[in-house]
């Protein structure tokens, strides 16, 4: 079909649109397309962290394995978990088991609060050893202002990703939402896992304080 | 038209192998940061696994892999082609190491 | 087929009641897309004041302008501008045109009065998003209008704001204290907007097109809007974190685009390890697909009002869009022809000419589709299409000094001249004002229900075009001449000689800004005393022509048109006209539409 | 009406070449050894940009003039070839043309920017400051001392932040307000910001270049032809930027030498 030449005018069958060329949900092609804008947008933050640490020499190395990457394993473990649960809430939601999905997902959100508790708590420590955005005590001072930066946007998502889930998953016990809502706020959540698979090597695991 | 949901309605026990496989690449990537290679492997092979753990939380925990073929196209294409241009930037970067173009005098 | 669009949020098929829901917090994308072309037309207003401003000064600089040393006691004393508010003034006169204007009404007004209408949707697929794009994009402009009145001043550094001027604060000069803050404040802000627009404008696109409304009998402008909103959807992204790292630079200490060592007055400053090219690379990564977002959609627009007064579709529907396509797509990898003599990688500069000049190809493929659909046509002349010939004028004038700037070797020269400006001006300020005069000819029967003046409207034509070429054909000849560009005064020897040039564009800037009060006036004067406008003024074939002017608030009025042919059945044989509407279910000989 | 644009376009574009034809308005004459094969390039480029102006213009016009007017009994007729051969010229013809300019054309961006400047080149620093340059010869030693700086002081006309008590190479550096270099000898600039960022373009040698705050840069280049010529800034830098200039004297060397000498003792 589609052709600039059909020439015969036919009666069209019934349904009042044309379908979408990606057969899903315009809020769900509105949440996708939100990601790719977002990963765009988190690239550009890591890539201007990635640009300025390659040109710096005195790069700290601040993070030891214990605990800096201990913590980091945690809260990596939390997320991927989180992401897996809230996997499980949308699949109880779409088989109609309403009670069940409302549960996986407030699992969800409550991995995510640890997650961020850690993150604050793992900023806080940082500052207590002296890092502030301008300045730390080990070599160049980009390095506060790019880590703040882009664990600071990725914590925002985070907490973003916290509330709009509770939201959601209030809504959805009240009628107000349906199992695509939960869906679709579901992908958000998984897209800020998906963001910390990079964030963890690039921001810490290149970071680390090493024996030598 | 096969759609997420009739697909959802499968096993469990794909997604739990996901998970898992995403767990142990993060294990993975810990070991490699300990590991002492030169600094662009490392970079490359952090990357490589990055991606791999992103592709399959794309595909499995966020169903592209069952949506229609063209959705995970387009959106791949989008996103590899726009992060692939920025990477223009870094032919500056490296220039700042090491310095003045044609430096001899100081 | 589940159900797929209606899942998104529509509101009820009755307007709402009262003045705020009606027009100001209104979800109704007609009314958003007149606030869009509303504010544009506040700030294109503005804009074009402080162009007055600053040509005034440029060649009388003792002229004090009435009025002037009230808006900013200490950047024009006594109404004389000084050096800095001149800069200031040029920072002002970029954003607004760049942000407010070029994007805004060609893009976010046209397109959101239209680009429903002409798929033959209700509404946009988010009405509230788009009501929240407005505002988010309102405020970003009252952020923006503000630096006028705070501390020293708007910002100074240009509306590229090349750090570290525009990162070091208050110590580099007037002009970088609060304002450049409220600057990098508002462009975040308009980005925010910008996205939110671009998600609605895809996925309204995408999903509600109504029945037999595919992708390729979607009109000219729509794909245009269409492209440009994915465009959009990820230039904005770069440039949102690119202005919170700058604004962070500003305000918390941190130095991601300011090197170390920098002394300002004899003061070392605090900051190190940054970098001033990176700032570039994020901007310019922005910048340029910003270009195209500006012209695309008027290329759009021409494209689709050419078709209609020459009463024949385009030598090619697709090649049209095929490379429009192109140059969305080559406007991420030719960034780099911003920055050739700025310092970056000279070899980067290689990689970065060589798809500049490709670029050329798919803009010379559409030029030649628009000359050569105009062989054997039956063009009719009205104010509409007199602008979208304009408008092809102004655009082969301003593309081929592109030739010139795609290439680094003739940069080192050409460069930061006012070679520059006339090729954007003409390129993308003026040929995308052009597609806006020639969108608001053609579409104010649709938008207000009544027609425009069409003597007012010639005379505004012929005085615009010649006006236009007059202030920005000039400009060539001063930037091969070597006169640079963002000088508040030409002190050097060698410019004296080309101050008679200055004179000249001040006097054609003057005139033909003058000139647009008979827009204005046309267009007050036509919104309430003007001849009333049939349904299909223009025997056009699109949607949007098939509802009454103009459209009730639901667009179709409950029903869903159903489309059965082509965007453009102009020209066709044994119709009953000459033309055949979209939802027309009239058996035709399609006219042939090569591919 | 149609006629009337026609014509007006016609007249516009034949308007707008004249000056360009008459060479009007002209980039002044070339004193570099790089610039003619710049120059040789802009003519090159103006002869297809200016070719291709007038073509489209012109049947633009012609176009106007002959389809304008509705008639409604007569037939629609469609170019010859339409639009394939559209793409096929658009790429054949400018695909061609463009890339002919690029290739050619990084010839003379590589004699500049991809060859390093020759053993015997004369080095000079510059240095952009809110709104002056500054040059600095190295002196007998032909070593340029290390920056400070801390110690740029203005009132104690350190604009460079010399430590000559300390650094035993700058003793003899030659701190100057206008760059004299002789003629004919290839000069390699080295290019350093102190604040924000400049440019550096003498309209004359065909050399713009940008001063990169952080980044050092370099350029070299050599002046064919004794003179005085304007040194500008064409990069925003602050409200003085309009007024931000130095001069380039290019002289013989013998009066480069007694020039170096006299600031030497000036110093």
């Amino acid at each position: 079909m589609s052709h600039a030449n059909v020439s015969i005018a036919t009666p069209q069958p019934v349904g009042v649109m044309e379908s979408s060329p990606f057969s899903i949900p315009s809020k769900k092609l509105v949440m996708w397309l939100f990601i790719v804008s977002d990963a765009v947008t988190f690239t550009a933050v890591l890539f201007a962290y990635g640009y300025l640490r390659n040109a710096t020499p005195n790069w700290p190395h601040p993070f030891r394995f214990s605990p800096s990457i201990i913590n980091v394993m945690v809260m990596t473990f939390i997320l991927v978990t989180s992401s897996f649960t809230m996997l499980l809430g949308v699949r109880a939601a779409k088989e109609g088991n309403k009670s069940k999905a409302i549960l996986w997902t407030f699992v969800t959100v409550a991995a995510g609060l640890v997650f961020a508790l850690l993150h604050i708590r793992e900023w806080m420590g940082l500052i207590g050893e002296g890092v502030r955005l301008f300045q730390n005590p080990w070599g160049s001072g980009l390095f506060g202002a790019s880590f703040f930066s882009v664990t600071g946007l990725h914590l925002l998502h985070v907490i973003g990703g916290v509330a709009v889930l509770t939201v959601v998953a209030l809504g959805y016990k009240r009628g107000r939402y349906n199992s695509d809502d939960l869906e679709i706020w579901g992908l958000y959540w998984h897209f800020v896992d998906l963001v910390w698979m990079f964030v963890v090597p690039f921001v810490y695991l290149l970071n680390i304080t090493r024996a030598s | 038209m096969k759609t997420a949901e009739e697909h959802k309605t499968g096993g469990i026990t794909k997604y739990f192998v996901v998970y898992l496989a995403i767990l142990v690449i993060a294990g993975l990537q810990i070991v490699i940061a300990y590991q002492n290679i030169d600094p662009s492997q490392m970079i490359f092979r952090m990357f490589a696994l990055a991606a791999i753990q992103a592709g399959l939380a794309i595909m499995f925990f966020m169903h592209l892999w069952t949506e229609k073929r063209v959705l995970m196209l387009t959106l791949a294409f989008a996103t590899i082609f726009v992060i692939t241009t920025m990477n223009m930037i870094w032919t500056d970067s490296f220039r700042l190491l090491g310095g003045v173009p044609f430096a001899k005098y100081q | 087929m589940h159900d797929m669009s209606h899942a998104t949020e529509h509101h009820a098929h009755t307007p709402p009641q009262g003045f705020i829901r009606n027009y100001v917090f209104s979800l109704d994308h007609k009314v958003i897309g007149k606030q869009y072309y509303g504010l544009g037309l506040v700030a294109v207003i503005t804009g074009m004041v402080l162009s007055w401003i600053m040509r005034i000064h440029l060649v009388w600089p003792n002229f004090a302008i009435p009025g002037l040393g009230l808006l900013s006691k200490a950047g024009a004393p006594g109404g004389i501008v000084t050096p800095e508010y001149y800069l200031q003034l040029m920072t002002m006169h970029g954003t607004l045109m760049v942000f407010f204007v070029l994007t805004n009404v060609p893009f976010a007004g046209f397109g959101n009065y239209f680009l429903p209408i002409q798929i033959g949707a209700e509404d946009m697929a988010f009405p509230r998003f788009n009501m929240m794009s407005f505002w988010t994009t309102f405020v970003a402009f009252l952020v923006l209008i503000a630096a006028f009145f705070v501390g020293d001043g708007p910002p100074l550094a240009g509306w590229t704001s090349y750090a570290p001027l525009s990162a070091v604060g208050g110590a580099a000069g007037p002009g970088e204290a609060t304002g450049q803050t409220l600057w990098a404040i508002s462009i975040a802000i308009f980005c925010i907007g910008q996205l939110l627009g671009s998600l609605n404008f895809i996925s309204t696109t995408l999903d509600l097109r109504t029945k037999g409304m595919t992708l390729w009998r979607m009109p000219l402008s729509t794909w245009s809007w269409f492209i440009t909103s994915c465009i959009g959807l990820t230039a904005f992204a770069v440039l949102l974190p690119a202005c919170i790292l700058l604004i962070l630079d500003r305000t918390a200490g941190t130095s991601f685009f300011i090197p170390s060592g920098l002394v300002i007055n004899d003061k070392l400053q605090p900051h190190s390890g940054g970098s001033t090219l990176l700032w570039q690379h994020l901007f310019w990564f922005f910048g340029h697909p910003e270009v195209y977002i500006a012209i695309v959609p008027a290329m759009g627009i021409v494209s689709h009002i050419l078709i209609n007064s020459m009463r024949r579709p385009m030598l090619s529907h697709r090649v049209i869009i095929y490379s429009l396509l192109a140059i969305g797509f080559l406007s991420y990898m030719v960034y780099g022809h911003h920055m050739f003599v700025s310092g970056m990688n000279p070899f980067s500069s290689l990689a970065f000419s060589f798809p500049t000049l490709l670029i050329t190809i798919p803009s010379t493929v559409l030029v030649l589709i628009w000359i050569g659909s105009l062989y054997g046509s039956k063009l009719r002349i009205t104010t509409a299409s007199l602008f979208a010939l304009g408008f092809i004028s102004m655009f082969v004038s301003g593309g081929v000094s592109g030739f010139f700037l795609a290439q680094p070797s003739l940069d080192i020269y050409l460069h930061a001249t006012y070679f520059v400006v006339g090729h954007f001006h003409m390129v993308m300020g003026v040929a995308a004002i052009f597609g806006m005069f020639a969108g608001t000819y053609f579409w104010f029967p649709k938008m207000f229900g009544r027609m425009m003046n069409e003597t007012l409207g010639r005379v505004h034509f012929w005085l615009t075009f010649v006006g236009t070429y007059c202030i920005f054909m000039p400009f060539h000849y001063l930037g091969l001449a070597a006169n640079v560009r963002r000088y508040s005064a030409f002190v050097d020897d060698y410019l004296q000689p080309l101050l008679g040039v200055h004179k000249f564009i001040t006097i054609a800037a003057l005139f033909t800004g003058a000139v647009q009060l008979i827009f204005l006036y046309n267009l007050i004067h036509s919104r309430f005393r003007g001849a009333l406008a049939p349904a299909n003024p223009w025997e056009a074939t699109s949607l949007e022509w098939t509802m009454p002017s103009p459209p009730p608030f639901d667009n179709f009025g409950g029903r869903h048109p159903v489309v059965y042919h082509d965007p453009y059945q102009y020209g066709i044989e044994g119709a009953t006209n000459d033309y055949v509407m979209q939802d027309s279910p009239e058996e035709i000989k399609s006219v042939r539409d090569e591919r | 009406m149609a006629k009337f644009l026609a014509v007006t376009i016609v007249i516009i574009a034949i308007a707008s070449a004249v000056p360009i034809l008459r060479h009007t308005w002209a980039p002044p004459q070339d004193i570099s050894t790089h610039g003619p094969l710049i120059d040789e390039q802009m003519s090159d480029t103006m002869a297809e940009a200016g070719i291709s102006f007038l073509a489209a213009q012109i049947i633009l016009a012609i176009f106007i003039w002959m389809f304008a007017g509705a008639r409604p009994e007569g037939k629609i007729k469609t170019f010859p070839g339409g639009a394939k051969a559209m793409v096929i010229a658009s790429l054949l013809l400018v695909g061609t043309e463009v890339l002919a300019l690029g290739i050619f054309g990084q010839r003379a961006w590589a004699s500049v920017y991809f060859t390093p400047p020759g053993p015997n080149a004369m080095p000079v620093q510059v240095q952009a400051g809110q709104f002056a340059f500054y040059f600095r010869y190295p002196g007998a030693d032909g070593k340029f001392g290390p920056l400070h700086p801390e110690q740029i002081n203005e009132g104690n006309q350190n604009f460079f932040g010399l430590d000559t008590a300390n650094d035993p190479d700058s003793k003899d550096d030659i701190v100057t307000a206008e760059l004299a270099i002789p003629v004919n000898r290839e000069i390699h600039l080295l290019m350093h910001s102190k604040d924000v960022g400049h440019s550096f373009y003498v309209p004359e040698l065909r050399v713009q270049q940008d001063f990169v705050p952080g980044l050092d840069v370099s350029l070299h280049f050599t002046a064919t032809k004794v003179g005085k010529y304007e040194i500008v800034c064409t990069q925003l830098c602050g409200l003085g930027h309009y007024n931000m200039k130095a001069y380039l004297e290019v002289m013989s060397p013998d009066d480069f030498n007694s020039w170096l000498k006299q600031q030497a003792a000036l110093q």
